[in-house]
């Protein structure tokens, strides 16, 4: 959780000769959020918590959309404006499997893993984003 | 029984704890737990109804625990 | 367009910090079709209305998800087993603006972009996909 | 006048040809291409109203050609 991710990487983890269609999400730091200049994020986790959350919601798009291969990496940590935070990638024989299982999995990760960020802005403040607002990002 | 309370990301820092172990009536519940931190210097922070994970799980406030409990407060959540 | 695709480049074209959220999809040429064992696909395409189309369904996504950052790369020629033969990355500041848009382009790419397959199989057959049949992939 | 039409994929495999200079009366229509390229051998194996595209934009039968457009008769796409 802590090197960058390799997304060559994880599509490699998914290759297999019977599948057409590779879907790839990957979330990127931004360099500005709610109008404030954003320095860096810091990502925590209840980590056993989000691994089993996460393993649960790769089982339910395999099985939902019936999608085997399905490679999923979350950075914790601090993370500078531009890096992967996290990135998933699936893999079928067609399109609309792919990608409505990579849809499914990073929405349930945004909902349902707890992890957490800390966004440390350029005029010196910090925000947890979400906290408070219970705003869905 | 005697069950251990995790707080994370903006809790942890509104309590000044990142966890701690509580003693508790036998079928004590989620909910009971609840209001005992809500008792903590820092929790006013805190929503009434915060989300509970017991034991790595999703809870309710009407679960039942059981000794050894892992019983975690879970800020609105904010991953990917 | 005769030359493997590289996923990393045309993710790097699309690049910008204001971005939180890049989607991709790639698709190769699959093991088997219809039971049939394949060989390799031969790609062709009437070029330049392809361009010209390609283009058209870029501005289009562009224009209805507010997508400024979608790059595309479609291949002729043969291609063997797992090789790509076409890329679309779209980056954007939210999440569902960014897979709305990859989706959009795949799905107009197969629907308007005049480019056919030749399928060859391992029996020694060959077929155009979808030609007689009319069925869309 | 005169309009190049353009064959791909199976349809140049059936045909045998990918292009061909067509002498048209002023105007000639797409379908009256479509007309006489159904004449031509090999053209059975073609569908009655193929798609069409003119100067590289789809078409429709009745549209109106000009001396030196760009016909193409358009099989079923496969990209992607």
């Amino acid at each position: 959780m802590s090197r960058p991710i390799d997304i060559q990487e994880l599509v490699a983890e998914v290759i297999d000769h019977s599948n057409g269609a590779t879907s790839v999400f990957v979330g990127t730091v931004r360099s500005t959020n709610e109008g404030k200049e954003v320095l860096m994020i810091e990502y925590s986790a209840y980590e056993a918590m989000a691994a089993k959350e996460i393993e649960q919601i790769v089982d339910e798009a395999a099985d939902k959309y019936h999608v085997r291969h399905i490679a999923l990496e979350h950075r914790l940590g601090e993370l500078a404006i531009g890096e992967a935070s996290i990135a998933i990638v699936t893999a079928h024989e067609r399109r609309a499997p792919a990608i409505d299982a990579m849809r499914y999995v990073i929405e349930e990760v945004k909902r349902r893993a707890p992890i957490w960020k800390l966004e440390h802005y350029a005029d010196g403040s910090r925000n947890w984003v979400n906290a408070g607002t219970g705003q869905a990002k | 029984m005697t069950v251990t309370v995790l707080f994370f990301a903006s809790y942890a820092e509104c309590l000044g704890i990142k966890s701690m172990s509580l003693e508790i009536g036998d079928r004590g519940t989620v909910g009971d737990v609840v209001r005992a931190v809500s008792g903590l210097s820092g929790a006013s922070a805190l929503p009434p109804s915060p989300l509970i994970a017991v034991n790595r799980s999703y809870a309710r406030a009407t679960d039942v625990l059981s000794n050894g409990d892992e019983i975690a407060f879970i800020p609105p959540v904010a991953g990917g």
